[in-house]
């Protein structure tokens, strides 16, 4: 089935305090090679029917106004190579 | 009284609302229009179980339509908790409301310095005045960029101010802010937890089901006060009261 | 349907053709014994639906086949006293009591151990979601829940998985039903240790006419299935039969763990409680342990005894499911009501309203039978008692251990104990910041505890108490508690002490104890230790229970919890529920105001072993637990609530771990108000500090209630000494106990507090 | 700087209220083509330096212990073309 994939992550310089967490316990892990950590949400849509330049456009809305909070985080979406 | 599938603390704020004197009106989220009532209370809770951003789907439930122009018309509106993610998510208010700092549930009673006693919801307060209310969220942090930020302190829209050791993160450690005209306001605590003693940290919370029944009083046309000002303090159950407000 | 179509279904029919397939009994857990009684239930060997039903309904979990002969004690021992405020006896989904002006109050603890550290956010979340709708089964309004939690030790590594996850679960499912979290426990001993304990209990109330139960009954009438889709959560174990038996594609890699959703469990309480109102119900169940094949042959055999079901019509959330995994599938927020024909309508109405998904699936019948079809072909057909009530029952073999007598011998009073005023001060201070008895409020400020605005007690009060009607002001009270390192010194005292400190609990605050309900945790049946260790406790529980006049009304059985070889500590969890007349009444067990008097009533022995002190400042567990005197528990009882109707004390609190000493820190602690003791004369003052004996409290008495209070409690010949008097309040005030030792509340809440945040915090 | 990205999602099969609520929710944003939606979660990390195998084998123990619970979800790790 046709699929859309829609990424939300916090914007720059948002505080992001799971990423913040992420970030801290990776040393405690054993890992010390990550400067950064930034968390955020990954939706996977599945469609009825063929992805259409239309429906796309109507996604892009939703991630907008629904998926994402435009105050503080970005969103990208993009169709899966099936 | 707003009630959205999950909301929580629409019983104890109905309960507020009546302390306070006046009639609390169930409208649910499916509902078109509100019923004639001359203030709105959005209550805590999670709205459709707030899976996705606290607030983030109640926003597009038939009343919040409503609900948003009557704000923008000038009627006192309160989002308590998820009513304050509710009216961020809807633009009424600037900002939105993050994940704690510390990732978890914060359920305790906090302390809390009134900023702004002008506002619909807090005239009963003084400026300065400090209060111990029920704070409970998991996505409380107040967030802004700084123009914001500035522009909230600068205009005084910041309405109430978190004390002692910083409960979730917010920014200026932020508790509550309001619109220009004062008559929207969002707040993270609970006030309506704090109405009697018995069960919960005092009645220092009454004051903002106190404050919305004079302000409305004050602003009513004189052709709609047709009955007199109440006298003595308010009685426990609101369909006594000479006041006609309805909430 | 694709790929359940491709593979042979396993019907009745097809498995009297072929008697002679190998068929995973032992995978499934089932005995061979138990295979054989099966095979003569039916006259022939059972489809794989069929064993996948009576597989897990006669699992240990649902069948109790090890304790129903132990349980069946607290049923017998049913007095007329007891019966006065029941009105649902053990044996429905809970039990039900009559708290007077029309309410009754149905309560029930229940585990969720082994899901909890498989995944110990959702074990945890789904433990709540479950006893919420056991519940609400009964015909309840859900008012608040607890947690009784049992950890390994705070520093080990899997516990710092496990807390903070289990944690997060109970707070995440309660407080999104907006249901307050009244109160727990949270204990850490090693033996948990790889096998936490999540005990999760939930209180309701209704009205005296509005109980349900769960039966099926009236030929003809509807099995409506509602909530939540089916799915494969919690069906680890039967895969292999879909596995095994037909294929090996996909579904043996099903998930065993279930995920909550609390937000379609707070709309099938709200759609739930609304058919209720209408009269729309005439049977109901809800879906827990053992899913569809539970709920049908329970009802089934409560009822008329006849049900057919059209298995293909349940709606699912994995389409690829086989008959005999939607049988098994523990998905979470489903519930099942029986609805006459005429009702069916509006009931389906009810729940489009609340956005509940709701589907006929069948009907009750006069046949005897459970039969179950899936798309026309009968793949069950089986009497249904035989699944739910007339399982296996074993006498399993108990002993006393070889090693309990070796245990009793090594008590504590061998261990050195401070004796100087310093040494006795340090010793306070290192055991109110031990894990067991440091401040709690990590845990509990992760949950919401005010939510419906009837909380009028919560942690850290010695019980929580929940206002039932804001006219009158009637309320209830509950507690949680049982000491494990008692029970494993003697596990029949040990569950009396549970029973005494629950029951004590409550009466402190002030409330009448009405009833029990208990979660027995222990370790595995087939050990004849454990076994004994669980015929003991249950014995003791109901002896104890006939002592103070209240039944046992419903509760859970947990065994398997092992590790290696190693068991638990004997856990048997008691919840008591009492009845307050007027919630204004209350007693808090915090000092208010200074200049009060402080009474310690009751009788102080030199009993340390198995104490707090012992565990934590030697690590020492030997001898004899403290003397459990009931009699003594009933008549400190009825002072208290007496003394709390008549006004007489502002606080009270139980002497319980830590003792004397770990009170006072409590009672000073919860509002900043400092004390000055004196201790006996007549007792070492490390005993009177430390010391666990039962059956006391202290309680602080204005000065103008003194005559009153004391010539109470001598007209009841009950002991009581002034010991102390509130003194001083806020930054400066101290406990200072004369001619020992004085340490200021600062010192003592930053030793009391620092120990959970310090641990889980990064 | 080089950036590896961990995608974590709720396994098939596995009940997702978050996805399940977004999906209830997008008719009544009058978006009506869609017929399943997943929700998962997107960690960004940043490294100090290029990936090197080895490190990915590093974030692939850290997606398994840390970002993800693999009872319920399954990750995929992968750097970012930058
Ligand atoms: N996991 C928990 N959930 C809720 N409340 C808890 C939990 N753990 C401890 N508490 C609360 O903390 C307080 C202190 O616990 P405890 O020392 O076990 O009390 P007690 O000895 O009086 O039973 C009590 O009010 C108890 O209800
Ligand atoms: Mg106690």
């Amino acid at each position: 089935m046709p699929r859309v994939i829609v990424e939300v992550m916090p914007k720059p310089g948002i505080l992001d305090p799971q990423g913040k967490a992420v970030l801290g316990a990776m040393p405690r892990l054993g890992f010390g090679g990550v400067v950064d950590v930034r968390q955020g949400k990954r939706f996977e849509l599945e469609l009825a029917e063929e992805v259409t330049e239309d429906q796309l456009a109507q996604v892009r809305q939703v991630a907008e106004a629904l998926l994402s909070n435009p105050v503080i985080e970005d969103y990208t979406v993009r169709v899966e190579a099936s | 009284m707003v009630t959205f599938p999950g909301s929580l603390d629409d019983g104890d704020a109905r309960r507020a609302v009546g302390l306070a004197g006046a009639e609390a009106v169930a409208l649910w989220h499916g509902d078109h229009d509100l019923r004639g009532v001359d203030a709105v209370i959005l209550p805590g809770g999670f709205s459709y179980g707030d899976y996705l951003r606290s607030g983030a789907i109640a926003r597009f439930a038939p009343v919040m339509a409503e609900v948003v122009a009557a704000a923008r018309g000038g009627m006192p509106v309160l989002g308590i908790c998820n009513g304050f993610q509710v009216l961020c998510e809807s633009h009424l208010l600037p900002g939105a409301l993050i994940r704690n700092h510390h990732r978890k549930f914060v359920c305790r009673d906090q302390r809390l310095k009134i900023e702004n006693a002008s506002t619909s919801w807090t005239h009963d307060y003084v400026t300065g005045e400090e209060v111990t209310l029920v704070l409970k969220n998991g996505e409380g942090a107040y967030v802004a960029d700084l123009a914001t930020l500035d522009r909230l302190e600068g205009e005084g829209l910041v309405v109430a101010r978190y004390l002692g050791d910083d409960p979730n993160g917010s920014m200026r450690a932020i508790a509550g802010i309001t619109t220009e005209r004062g008559n929207v306001v969002g707040l993270m605590p609970h006030p309506e937890h704090a109405v009697d003693s018995l069960c919960g940290p005092g009645t220092g919370g009454l004051p903002f089901f106190t404050s919305v029944l004079q302000s409305l009083a004050a602003s009513a046309p004189a052709a709609s006060a047709g009955t007199p000002p109440p006298q003595g303090p308010p009685p426990l159950q609101g369909h006594s009261s000479g006041r006609e407000l309805v909430l | 349907m694709t790929e359940t179509q491709t593979r042979q279904l396993d019907t009745v029919a097809h498995a009297q053709e072929h008697p002679d397939v190998a068929q995973p009994w032992a995978e499934l857990g089932l005995k061979s014994d138990e295979e054989a009684h099966l095979r003569e239930i039916l006259g022939r060997r059972p489809t794989s639906s069929e064993l996948a039903m009576y597989s897990v309904m006669w699992s240990e979990h649902c069948s109790y086949k090890s304790s129903k002969v132990h349980l069946r004690r607290f049923g017998e021992q049913v007095t007329d006293a007891m019966r006065k405020h029941l009105m649902v006896g053990i044996g429905e989904n809970a039990g039900v009591v009559d708290i007077g002006q029309g309410y009754a109050v149905t309560f029930k603890v229940e585990s969720h151990n082994h899901p909890s550290y498989i995944e110990p956010y959702q074990g945890a979340a789904t433990g709540v979601g479950g006893i919420v709708r056991d519940i609400l089964s009964m015909g309840a309004r859900p008012v608040a829940v607890m947690d009784a939690l049992r950890f390994g030790p705070l520093e080990a590594p899997d516990t710092q998985r496990v807390l903070p996850g289990v944690v997060a679960g109970v707070g995440g499912y309660g407080n999104c039903l907006g249901l307050p979290n009244i109160g727990g426990e949270t204990v850490f001993d090693p033996s948990y240790a790889g096998n936490p304990l999540v005990n999760a209990l939930c209180v309701g109330v209704m009205r005296h006419e509005d109980i349900h139960l769960a039966n099926a009954s009236g030929t003809g009438n509807q099995i409506i299935l509602y909530g939540a889709t089916t799915g494969g959560d919690g069906i680890g174990g039967v895969s292999i039969l879909a596995s095994e038996a037909f294929d090996t594609q996909g579904s043996a890699r099903r998930p065993s763990v279930q995920v909550g959703d609390p937000f379609m469990e707070k709309l099938l309480i709200e759609c739930t409680l609304e058919v209720f109102a209408e009269h729309l119900v005439a049977g109901i169940q809800d879906l827990g342990g053992a899913g569809l094949s539970c709920a049908t042959s329970e009802l089934a055999s409560a009822g008329d005894g006849g049900m057919h079901v059209w298995l293909d019509r349940v709606p699912l959330r994995d389409e690829s499911l086989a008959p005999e995994e939607i049988l098994m599938s523990e998905s979470q927020e489903r519930m099942m009501a029986v609805v006459e024909p005429a009702h069916v309508s509006r009931f389906l109405e009810i729940c489009a309203k609340w956005d509940v998904d709701a589907t006929v699936i069948g009907e009750v019948t006069d046949t005897g039978r459970l039969v179950i079809e899936w798309y026309g072909d009968t793949v069950v057909d089986v009497p249904p008692r035989t699944v739910a009530s007339e399982g296996p029952v074993y006498e399993r073999p108990f002993a006393r251990p070889i090693w309990q007598d070796s245990l009793q011998a090594g008590d504590a009073s061998t261990l050195p104990r401070p004796t100087t005023g310093e040494g006795l001060r340090a010793t306070v201070l290192q055991l109110v910041a031990s894990p067991n008895l440091c401040d709690k409020s990590w845990i509990t400020n992760q949950y919401d505890r005010y939510v419906q605005g009837n909380t009028v007690l919560a942690q850290p009060e010695d019980a929580g108490i929940l206002r039932v009607d804001e006219q009158s002001g009637l309320g209830i009270a509950v507690s949680t508690d049982c000491n494990g390192r008692f029970a494993k010194l003697d596990p029949f005292t040990g569950a009396q002490l549970a029973l005494a400190e629950s029951y004590r609990n409550v009466a402190t605050a002030g409330a009448r104890p009405l009833a029990v309900t208990d979660c027995l945790n222990f370790g595995s049946p087939e050990d004849p230790d454990v076994m004994w260790q669980f015929a003991e406790a249950t014995r003791g529980l109901s002896q104890g229970c006939e002592a103070l006049g209240i039944p046992v009304t419903g509760g859970n059985v947990s065994f398997y919890n092992q590790t290696g070889a190693e068991p638990i500590l004997p856990t048997p969890v008691v919840g008591v529920l009492g009845v307050i007349d007027d919630v204004t009444r209350r007693t808090p067990i915090g000092f208010t105001t200074e200049g009060q008097q402080i009474y310690l009533l009751g009788t102080t022995r030199d009993e340390l072993s198995g104490s707090e002190w012992a565990h934590v400042a030697h690590g020492h567990l030997g001898g004899l637990p403290p003397v459990v005197d009931l009699e003594m528990e009933a008549q400190l009882a009825d002072l208290l609530i007496n003394a709390s109707r008549d006004g007489l004390i502002d606080a009270a609190h139980d002497l319980a771990d830590g003792g004397l000493a770990q009170a006072l820190v409590e009672s000073c602690l919860r509002y900043d108000v400092g004390a000055r003791v004196w201790l006996p004369d007549e007792l070492d003052p490390f005993v009177a500090l430390f010391s666990e004996s039962t059956a006391r409290v202290i309680v602080a008495v204005p000065r103008s209630e003194e005559v009153r209070f004391t010539d109470m409690c001598a007209a009841r010949r009950f002991p009581h000494v002034r010991m102390g008097v509130t003194d001083g309040r806020g930054d400066d005030a101290v406990l200072e106990v004369q001619e020992c030792f004085s340490v200021s509340l600062a010192e003592l809440r930053a030793a009391w507090s620092a120990t959970l945040p310090t641990a889980f915090d990064d």
